[in-house]
């Protein structure tokens, strides 16, 4: 056993990085969320790289790269605070590869997988209409809610901007205008896959909001010392280093677990979720009480982090959902469990 | 102990509610400005029917009334959910200031505006290099003719753009860490002085910025001594949460109903999880409104409020932020979704434990002041 | 409105808490615990200077004082870690004079305010059998359990001794031999006075914790300083007063509630229970945590409280049931809301 | 990265595995010493298989097997219910100090007894004022002729009283803060070492103090340099929890599913707050198993274990403190009744955020050397 990346793993997680950082900026993602433009510049240098494509099989025109290199892309974004279609891209390909038939693959697929035709993740509501994140440009969208999946061509839906919680992606309600398509495969496995990618950009927010409470502690000073030599802010610290370590140790284990092993997907997937979601609330919260006043202005990156941790925290399914998954494993928590992708 | 009204506060807060019932606000409209001008016409309202100044003296314009029948006053304004006065920092903090320690001239120039909302107030404490240690502060104010010369910046100011004087406490000594401040009353209608808003993670902005550039405060609007500052300050802040944590935990119940009924409505009511937070809360809420009315028989018997004030304002925080992770629970996967209620309530309660002195500050003075353990410094 | 003990309830707290320090000890409480008699001494005592009929009314030998009263001895003892007699006592004559008949009042109250014939209190289990509380040389027993209680005569059980988690009070297993006497009454409001009461023991319990835990933040030296110099002992300290202030409040209010307002009492009762049975627990571990090593010794009295704080806590209705009540006031929690006194 | 066994160490395990289920050690004894004696047989039983120094270099008489199959092994030990061997804090700390600090002759008399546990060892740093604070010690060691005149006072030390050696760390000299200690070998059975039993909360006397009258260590048995025992001693420390941390996961997710079933068997199994504090606790306990493993690698491919280790020493902690707290919830008012099983671990789990470094020293650790956050002292 060796549970570290290996130098594969590390590039793959070191290009992503430099890109990000050439290329995107806390700054960029407001302009994002506000209705600019800069995301399709970001996307098409993703898609020059072939980044969409990396956890695609190789059939479909992708690298048929594993989970576990999909997480890493995922982490960087998240800590990056990028805009949503990789993910959601890689979302949709995911669970079109997972629990669509051969037509659905070969139709969306290679699209998909090239960046050309990009897919956008969603959750469909109750009443029928949907809430989709960066959708706006997106070839087509999965619709996830109630335990069903439903593949929508972009011709085929209408996309109205919503005021979102979360201010780096777009968010916009789905009106359904012509037909659907189901996911009729195993959308549990692949709906975990998705999960653990979503948990492993929560790790990302959760290091950015570590990373800035760290440096704030060692500059700030109050009553003559940096604030980091106070034990409420230094322990706060430690307990945001282990929030954050823990939950990339789950979301690691899980994205090996997707590939390798799974059967025990359920289980890591839930480990992975509610680590990552609970973790990235509680760090994100902690790094703005460490800033103090400053951490609370519009300008300061430290709400974005907290508003996108809400927001992903609650996509798919909550940590509640998947606690009560776990405890339905022992035989508890009675019939009326919440179902985990609502 | 008694925790029923006496008779005279039963006819105070009997006749209260009749005049509330004839006198409702409307409602508060969205825009923060025209807030403010609805909240200063509320305070008229007030003030012309003898309700601005409940506990102040009568000598001084109030209404002479008890700490317990201000109290009782705050929390059939939650009640009625009627917003707070435009001019609360003058009501709460200028004039007990002003009265308390303030000279025969101050009283008479200030405080009859402050409880006709004529002159608005605001607060000039926190610097950006300065915020819980008051001793970091920077702006300063030098000696001149006839009075001082100010420059500096503030920040955390609310109604600042809208105030005609501001609370300044500004350095004036480089010698002794809480010596070397002094209590101002400064003019902000002067060219030295330019507000700009700060906008917070919520997207408001309920704050501003003020910059001094050689602003001018004449001699006599100096509070208490030259030096002497720090201890002004002080007694501004712990006046600042006297009185108002019963009201404050009446607030969050009547948000608390709200919260169940978004249960209801998503048809969570049999969650023991989700139902056990609430009561928690609930619970929680309760012990802050009694904390508080103990506090304030304390501080009626007593003379003047207590470090135990940090309790509440502790409690107050973790509750508000609990109400709000609790929120984002119950919505789900419509937490996606920019509640304007809830999503606001989550955000800004955030900055609870921030405001009007950490919570750590808050412990450091409990652990300090009331346990007497030692301090790290 | 005022909120603090006029100087007659003064005088009660002071009167009781200077009988506890010169009749009893935490080294009592252990001896007591292990079965030796310093109670029988500390009985002896509480009852020629006339504590047992403090609440009880004057009708039948007591001094008819209120519920605020009773709390306040009740905290003194609990803080002097006394044993189980005057709270068992005076709930069971609470509960014969709230929900009892007037034969059961006229048979029972004056042996219990005289003190001369003791009574205990204890649950009821499901199978029948009871569990009490210092019951030894009792007169009578209360058992309460599944909304009913019943009042049993010395002669009509059998106790032997259990092993119970709380150290400073005798556990007993009780066997019906013969008769019981249901009390048929308003039991609900007379057992939340009890709860009050119990409340009011756990509060003193949490206070002895803290002052422990205040001497020894002053006085253990760590790193060259008073290891209440460090926030993370500091803060905790805090913390605890909070917990301490606020639960002695919520059993103030309750209290004063039972007496004057008893419609409130339902909410005031479980406000007050579940801060002071959440509050000793949180306090009574905090204080071990400050304490160290010497904390966990078996020769320290931190265990004791902490100890009492479990057993206490869980006695009648535990904090999940006053939670539930709560709840379902609001009309949440679902149907099956556990009974409040077990 | 790769989660699965490698064939070698599925091989281990399996013939492992094999090993157990026809060695089953028999139940332990209630009685402490008796199980004391029942630990020292089963670790004689697991000598002569060739399982006692799993990761232990062959030269020194171990297996020299890899570390990841030392924490595979007490995975394993774990999930066969079976004891850890009597002489752990050989096994753990002392033999691994003497080998990577130790001079040839002290390795040469040493680690065989400690392996085939005829030599118990146990570890005399904690003092009663020198806590978390090794700087704090004053047990002292004078020299004299041929070696080192010990005085002084130890406690916490478990098996003092069957323990052949102590590892001892004790004060050298004066001047400065770390550099006064020096780490000892000292002989138990000689006439100026006392020991005493140290009854704990639970009632067990799982601890013991040991006093020094002019207790004697030859120079011999002084490991590293006079002066360097602080190193020497952190060398320890970190010894202590390096791939422990998943078998004591595994043991905690045993008990999960006890405290699982006790839910069910008192017909609580409906009730959503207790079923997710339980999950929650399952899934804090899979993450430290994850944190263990994960730091186990970077032991294995860095050569030392680091400051991490105290990542999984605050969740264990913590881990086992709720279980404790989630069973007397689950007990309610049977919680008045000692309960063999969960009174005992609600009790002993508190002594876990104190012993082997209170967390909050775990997390000085982590802020300091972790993250680098500046030093308050």
């Amino acid at each position: 056993m060796r549970f570290d990346l290996d130098d594969d793993q590390r590039a793959v997680r070191d290009g992503i990085d430099s890109l990000c950082r050439s290329a995107w900026s806390p700054a960029s993602a407001r302009r994002h969320g506000a209705g600019d433009d800069d995301a399709a510049a970001l996307w098409r240098e993703l898609v020059a790289a072939g980044w969409p494509g990396i956890a695609v099989a190789q059939a479909y025109g992708g690298q048929g790269l594993g989970t576990v290199e999909l997480t890493l892309v995922c982490e960087t974004m998240g800590r990056a605070l990028a805009p949503g279609m990789f993910f959601g891209n890689a979302a949709v390909a995911a669970l079109v590869e997972g629990a669509g038939d051969d037509d659905q693959r070969q139709r969306w697929l290679p699209g998909f997988a090239s960046g050309e035709a990009r897919g956008a993740l969603g959750s469909l509501q109750p009443d029928g209409t949907g809430l989709a994140l960066d959708a706006e440009g997106a070839a087509a969208l999965v619709l996830v809610g109630g335990g069903r999946a439903m593949l929508v061509a972009a011709g085929d839906c209408q996309l109205e901007p919503a005021a979102g919680v979360d201010l780096t992606r777009r968010l916009s309600s789905v009106t359904l205008t012509g037909g659907t398509d189901e996911l009729r495969g195993d959308l549990g496995t692949a709906l975990e896959r998705v999960e653990v990618a979503l948990s492993a950009e929560l790790v990302g927010v959760a290091q950015r909001a570590l990373d800035l409470a760290l440096d704030q502690a060692r500059s700030r000073q109050q009553f003559g010392r940096p604030i980091g030599a106070y034990q409420a802010v230094s322990h706060r610290c430690a307990d945001m280093l282990l929030d954050v370590e823990s939950a990339r140790s789950a979301v690691l284990a899980a994205a090996w677990t997707a590939d390798h092993s799974p059967q025990a997907l359920p289980f890591a997937a839930s480990v992975a979720k509610v680590s990552a979601a609970q973790g990235a609330w509680r760090v994100t919260t902690a790094s703005l009480q460490v800033h103090g006043g400053i951490g609370f202005t519009w300008e300061h990156d430290c709400h974005l982090l907290l508003r996108r941790a809400v927001a992903s925290g609650h996509l798919l399914g909550s940590p509640e959902a998947h606690l009560d998954r776990v405890a339905a494993a022992r035989g508890l928590g009675g019939a009326a469990a919440v179902p985990t992708a609502q | 102990m008694d925790l029923s009204l006496t008779p005279a506060e039963l006819e105070f807060r009997d006749e209260l509610r009749e005049w509330l019932a004839a006198n409702r606000p409307g409602p508060e409209p969205g825009d923060t400005e025209a807030a403010i001008d609805h909240r200063l016409a509320w305070q008229r309202t007030l003030f012309d029917a003898g309700y601005s100044g409940i506990a102040w003296p009568r000598e001084h314009g109030g209404r002479g009334a008890t700490q317990m029948e201000q109290a009782i006053f705050n929390e059939e304004m939650v009640r009625a959910r009627a917003p707070a006065p435009a001019n609360i920092i003058g009501l709460v903090m200028g004039g007990p200031v002003v009265i308390t320690r303030g000279s025969d001239e101050q009283r008479a120039r200030f405080l009859a505006p402050i409880l006709s909302g004529e002159e608005i107030w605001c607060q000039g404490f926190s610097e950006p290099n300065a915020g819980s240690d008051l001793a970091a502060l920077t702006t300063s104010a030098v000696q001149a003719e006839g009075g001082w010369v100010v420059n500096g910046q503030k920040v955390w100011t609310s109604f600042a753009h809208r105030a005609r004087w501001c609370m300044l406490l500004a350095k004036t000594g480089d010698d002794q860490r809480h010596r070397n401040l002094t209590f101002f009353i400064l003019d902000m209608k002067q060219p030295g002085v330019e507000v700009r808003p700060l906008r917070q993670a919520t997207g408001d902005s309920e704050f501003n910025e003020i910059f001094f550039d050689n602003a001018f405060v004449p001699d006599e609007n100096v509070v208490g001594a030259v030096g002497d500052g720090w201890n002004v300050g002080i007694t501004t802040l712990m006046f600042e949460r006297a009185g108002l944590s019963a009201a404050s935990a009446l607030a969050i119940q009547l948000k608390l109903d709200d919260l169940a009924a978004l249960i209801r409505d998503r048809g969570l009511q049999d969650d023991r999880s989700l139902s056990r937070r609430l009561a928690a809360l609930v619970i929680a809420t309760e012990t802050m409104r009694l904390n508080g009315y103990r506090g304030l028989t304390r501080i009626i018997e007593h003379g003047v409020p207590g470090p135990e004030g940090s309790i509440a304002k502790i409690q107050w925080a973790d509750i508000n932020q609990r109400v709000g992770e609790l929120a984002m629970d119950v919505l789900g996967g419509a937490a996606l979704l920019a509640d304007p209620v809830w999503t606001r309530w989550m955000l800004r309660a955030r900055a609870n434990s921030i405001e009007g002195g950490t919570s750590e500050i808050q412990r450091n003075i409990l652990a300090e002041r009331v346990l007497n353990l030692p301090r790290m410094r």
